[in-house]
């Protein structure tokens, strides 16, 4: 059988992707989003100045920059397999590509922006 | 409960009918009465025709797999008052092609068996008059557990990867390839792992867990796949590397 | 109609079957050989079989002793060169296994465990847990898979063996499946069926047991031999018969009546749980018949009571019993004694071969159970059986392999394919019949097997079965078919396994009719003792043109003589 | 095999929904990325803001959250099946495994809060 070396590599994002979403997406969520409305935040973080203020941190660029890859790489693998649950077995696989360009290009974007922009 | 039971069979007689249809059989009712009992009860004094795999009758020769009120399990092995039904439907096992009432297709199966070299593979083989391979019992304990599966094909009947993908070669055959992957007697499992980390191979397994669920002799083919993975993807890309890193 | 042609057509995939390819796939890649049976190899009964197998791996242990031990079983009439061999070539078949990659039990560094069996002297029964067989099969399957030259036809089921002159060159089969009969040509043939338990009412063994190849050889003119050694398990469950292994009293389980009594000591007193099965099992009816038993809803038992083992040891080395009686008794061993009483498990005679498996027809080869070589004599011992289809399976596949290999090229002809098929679908399911039904002459066959030929019988009963098989012969001449389907016919097979049983239940009976003593697992209340002066020897049993002729053979003795059996 | 399946039975349907958690993770990630690049610009990050703060939006999020919740669950309980981790010449159960897991979250979501708001 030849080796599927694409899907193999996607399934190490993925597989990473799942530990940080499990470890970091939640309580992200908390305190960019829904944290106020929940009551369990005061301040409102998700303004320009808030976000811009905390953004400026090295150790929080990386956070974002391992968050949002992980979480995006892990999303589009497994939402391609959904796609693949739900019938699509003839489709998955381009639609997944294009899941995964997204992924990426969303990834590279926050990483240039975060290393270099801000 | 009542002293009767209907047992209601999915049936296919290719040569009568087409298409498949249901019959009712009215079956006395023991405590004690397994499924395949009933079935047997059926064929014996009801209706001679009525076609099913059975054999050792005590959960180990694998034959009598069957969907029973939706869900494949051993019929040797599932009580009738399981079920709680005064009605017990009784078909054949889901994703596989029907030859006749409750046998279905296994050609399938057997050769995904085959594929995945389900034999030890050695670089040198010592000779016999040397006695055996030493095996400490934590280290048989590593594949045992892989080791216990009956190829009863009901993880195959639970698993929908398979059912929307028949190439996927499948829970049993996965896990037996892991079963000689982690033998300490054997070399092959890069040889094997080659045979694993195709198109249809580990990485259409989603880990639904339902192989492990229904599996009626507790191998766990779902946690042996992900096991396998990790193996596979840094197996599948080393072809990325210069040879040079290629180990 | 279909045509194959094979060098080597080994009938039965147990493990005396793939165990025959596998030596003859070994000594030649170049050998054709077909596997074909009537369930997919893994199906097999080999499957069911629970406690180990025999060999001498230990310091402690002799070749010797293990021989003897063997014969003393045997009640002195098995072949002793034929034993010498068998415990000489044992060990290396388990290492053989083990490279194979049998997850033998082991010792904590690292050995091959062993655990001690009834009737031998000393600990050499090597295991899997208790899945002994399922382990050896599974292995002896997946290793199999390895050799090209292996082809397998599953789900065919053999009708019948063609015979040119002595020697037998085709057999005639049903592709279960389509329903199609196929002839098959094959320059040599191995018989690997196993027993025929399920002529009995009562028995251990699985519904696919029915005595297919032994009926096959004897109606193709091969004898029988020692038909009327029939082996009681003493431990089985009451109801569905399934087996509760001797692993269970070899780890140190108790047997005990209603009074709660450890009764063996007035039978076996120096073996006592470890003794062997013949005389525990008539032990065990004797104390229902003398009113000691418990009654249940399947009728008296005694109990097995592993209590005191502790759940180390049943978890570990017995999860399959402990499963068992969980699943079909509803009972936990490790607070209540299981209810068990002896069931019919083995055949100890079989198709006469000699040591490497041949026939008395050439071309033609059987081992494991459907054949006598004979080891087992008059009562074989727990743990030989797995050992004896894997160094006697290797022995007939090589031969059989080389015989295959310098064996002249051969026709079968069409006519013998084409009367199998018309006795099949125009006879069979062609005509209307308006007879019983299979299920019914089956149930009155076994139900008569168990009243009159089970652990002890005497003239009146043998004479009486006799009786009922000639009658249950005749229904089944009218046996009524009700499935006129080709494909996947299962009553047309039941009809053919019927034919199978009746077939080797009329051996078994004529040959115990005749054998006026007592030895091993033949208990004639009639003669209660044993006569070495008259029947120190096999029974060989031929199909004649009015029933069953029986002749004597001698039994090979080479060093152990006869002495009385006592435990 | 009907693109229905998944309503068969419960665990079918528990593992759609967790596998249709990552939708949700998916698109709350590209979300947040469009926020964090319109950092770019103050006037443009207002302007996009009205959507952020709507209550569609503010819906959107609280289920991810629950989505993620589940992810995060879900995901410690297989893996805890999957990883075989010898300690002391044992192997761990899953159960110990599946309370490490819970440890860790709790312990990491506590120093991103922590890196939120105090910095290191």
């Amino acid at each position: 059988m030849e080796p599927d070396t694409s899907t193999a590599v996607f399934w190490q994002f993925f597989a990473l992707g799942g530990f940080i979403v499990a470890l970091l997406l939640p309580v992200h969520i908390i305190l960019f989003h829904a944290g106020v409305d929940l009551g369990l935040l005061e301040e409102d973080l998700s303004t320009f100045d808030a976000m811009l203020a905390w953004v400026t941190d090295p150790l929080v660029k990386v956070y974002l920059i391992v968050l949002v890859g992980g979480a995006l790489f892990h999303g589009a693998h497994r939402f391609k397999y959904v796609l693949f649950d739900l019938g699509m077995r003839r489709s998955y696989r381009k639609v997944g590509a294009f899941l995964y360009v997204i992924a990426g290009l969303a990834t590279a974007l926050t990483a240039l922006v975060a290393l270099f922009g801000v | 409960m009542a002293d009767e039971i209907i047992l209601r069979v999915t049936r296919y007689r290719p040569e009568q009918s087409p298409l498949p249809f249901h019959e009712d059989f009215a079956v006395p009712f023991r405590n004690d009465m397994m499924v395949l009992d009933a079935l047997a009860y059926v064929k014996d004094h009801m209706d001679g025709s009525l076609a099913f795999r059975w054999s050792c009758r005590m959960g180990i020769c694998g034959s009598c797999g069957a969907s029973v009120e939706g869900t494949p399990r051993l019929t040797c092995s599932t009580f009738l008052h399981e079920i709680r039904k005064p009605i017990v439907r009784v078909g054949p096992l889901g994703h596989f092609p029907v030859i006749k009432d409750l046998v279905v297709d296994m050609d399938d199966f057997m050769r995904k068996l085959q594929q995945v070299m389900p034999w030890i593979i050695r670089e040198s083989e010592k000779p016999l008059e040397r006695g055996e391979y030493s095996q400490l019992p934590e280290q048989v304990e590593l594949y045992r557990q892989q080791s216990l599966c009956i190829n009863c094909m009901i993880c195959y009947a639970g698993c929908p990867v398979y059912g929307l993908e028949p190439e996927f070669i499948g829970p049993a055959a996965l896990a037996l390839a892991y079963r000689y992957n982690v033998d300490t007697r054997d070399h092959g499992s890069k040889e094997r792992l080659a045979r694993l980390i195709g198109r249809t191979g580990l990485w259409e397994c989603t880990y639904v867990g339902e192989c492990s669920v229904v599996c009626p002799k507790n191998v766990d083919p779902a946690g042996a796949i992900q096991r396998l993975k990790a193996p596979g993807a840094i197996q599948a890309i080393q072809i990325l590397l210069p040879p040079i890193l290629r180990r | 109609m279909e045509r194959f042609s094979h060098d080597l057509v080994i009938v039965g995939g147990g493990a005396a079957g793939l165990r025959a390819a596998i030596a003859a796939a070994e000594e030649s890649p170049h050998l054709d050989i077909v596997i074909i049976s009537k369930v997919y190899p893994m199906r097999s009964h080999t499957v069911s079989a629970e406690g180990g197998l025999a060999a001498v791996l230990r310091d402690y242990d002799t070749l010797d002793l293990h021989a003897f031990d063997t014969v003393k079983g045997s009640d002195f009439l098995a072949d002793q060169d034929a034993v010498e061999l068998f415990t000489r070539e044992a060990p290396k078949e388990i290492i053989q296994l083990e490279h194979w990659g049998c997850p033998w039990s082991r010792d904590p560094d690292g050995r091959i465990a062993v655990r001690a069996f009834g009737g031998m002297s000393v600990k050499r029964t090597i295991f899997a847990a208790d899945k002994v067989g399922f382990h050896l099969l599974h292995t002896l399957f997946q290793h199999s898979l390895k050799y090209d030259n292996i082809q397998r036809l599953d789900e065919w089921f053999v009708t019948s063996l063609v015979r040119e002159g002595q020697r037998v060159i085709g057999a005639t089969a049903l592709d279960l499946r389509t329903g199609t009969m196929a002839g098959l040509t094959g320059k040599a043939f191995i018989l690997t069926t196993g027993g025929a338990g399920r002529a009995f009412q009562f028995t251990t063994n699985g519904m696919i047991k029915t005595g297919d190849g032994m009926a096959m050889a004897y109606r193709a003119g091969a004898p029988l031999k020692d038909m009327e050694f029939v082996q009681f398990h003493p431990t089985a469950l009451p109801g569905t018969g399934i087996l509760i292994t001797e692993a269970s009293r070899g780890e140190g389980g108790y047997l005990r009546n209603a009074d709660g009594d450890r009764f063996l000591k007035s039978y076996v007193p120096g073996k006592m749980e470890l003794g062997p099965r013949d005389l525990l099992s008539r032990a065990i009816m004797t104390e229902i018949r003398e009113g000691r038993g418990i009654e249940g809803p399947y009728g008296p038992h005694v109990h097995l009571d592993l209590t005191h083992l502790g759940r180390k040891v049943l978890s570990e080395r017995l999860p399959m019993v402990t499963e068992l009686a969980e699943k079909y008794v509803g009972i936990n061993p490790e607070e209540e004694s299981i209810p068990v009483r002896p069931g019919v498990h083995y055949m100890m005679g079989g198709v006469h071969t000699d040591a490497t498996g041949q026939t008395s027809l050439a071309g033609l080869y059987a081992a494991g159970e459907t054949a006598c070589v004979s080891i087992n004599g008059a009562n074989r011992l727990g743990s030989n059986s797995l050992t004896e289809c894997l160094v006697f399976g290797a022995r007939a596949g090589l031969a059989a392999g080389r015989y295959a290999r310098q064996a002249s090229e051969v026709e079968l002809p069409t006519e013998a394919v084409q009367a199998e098929e018309a006795r099949l679908y125009d006879d069979l399911l062609g005509r209307e019949r308006g007879g019983r039904g299979v299920a019914e002459i089956r149930e009155e066959l076994q139900t008569t097997m168990e009243d009159h030929v089970g652990i002890s019988r005497d003239a009146a009963s043998l004479s009486e079965a006799t009786k009922v098989l000639a009658r249950l012969k005749g229904s089944f001449e009218k046996v009524e078919v009700a499935d006129k389907d080709r494909v996947f016919n299962t009553e047309l097979t039941s009809v053919l396994e019927l034919e199978s049983m009746l077939t080797v239940a009329e051996a078994i009976v004529h040959s115990a009719l005749r054998r006026t003593e007592t030895r091993g697992a033949h208990f004639r209340t009639d003669f209660p003792e044993r006569d070495d002066e008259n029947f120190l020897a096999h029974t060989v049993v031929t199909q004649g043109e009015t029933g069953p002729e029986i002749e004597y053979l001698p039994v090979t003795i080479t060093r152990w003589k006869p002495e009385a059996r006592v435990y | 095999m009907p693109s229905t399946w998944w309503l068969r039975n419960p665990r079918y349907f528990l593992y759609m929904l967790r596998e249709v958690t990552s939708i949700f993770v998916y698109l709350y990630a590209l979300a947040f990325v469009v926020q964090f690049l319109l950092l770019a610009d103050r006037g443009l990050f207002d302007a996009f803001r009205v959507l952020f703060t709507s209550s569609v939006f503010r819906a959107f999020t609280g289920v991810v959250l629950v989505m993620a919740v589940v992810h995060a669950i879900t995901w410690w309980s297989l893996n805890a099946g999957v990883f075989r981790i010898r300690l002391r010449g044992r192997t761990l159960p899953p159960a110990a495994l599946f309370a490490g897991g819970m440890l860790a979250w709790i312990v990491v979501s506590g120093l991103v809060y922590l890196l939120v708001f105090r910095g290191f």
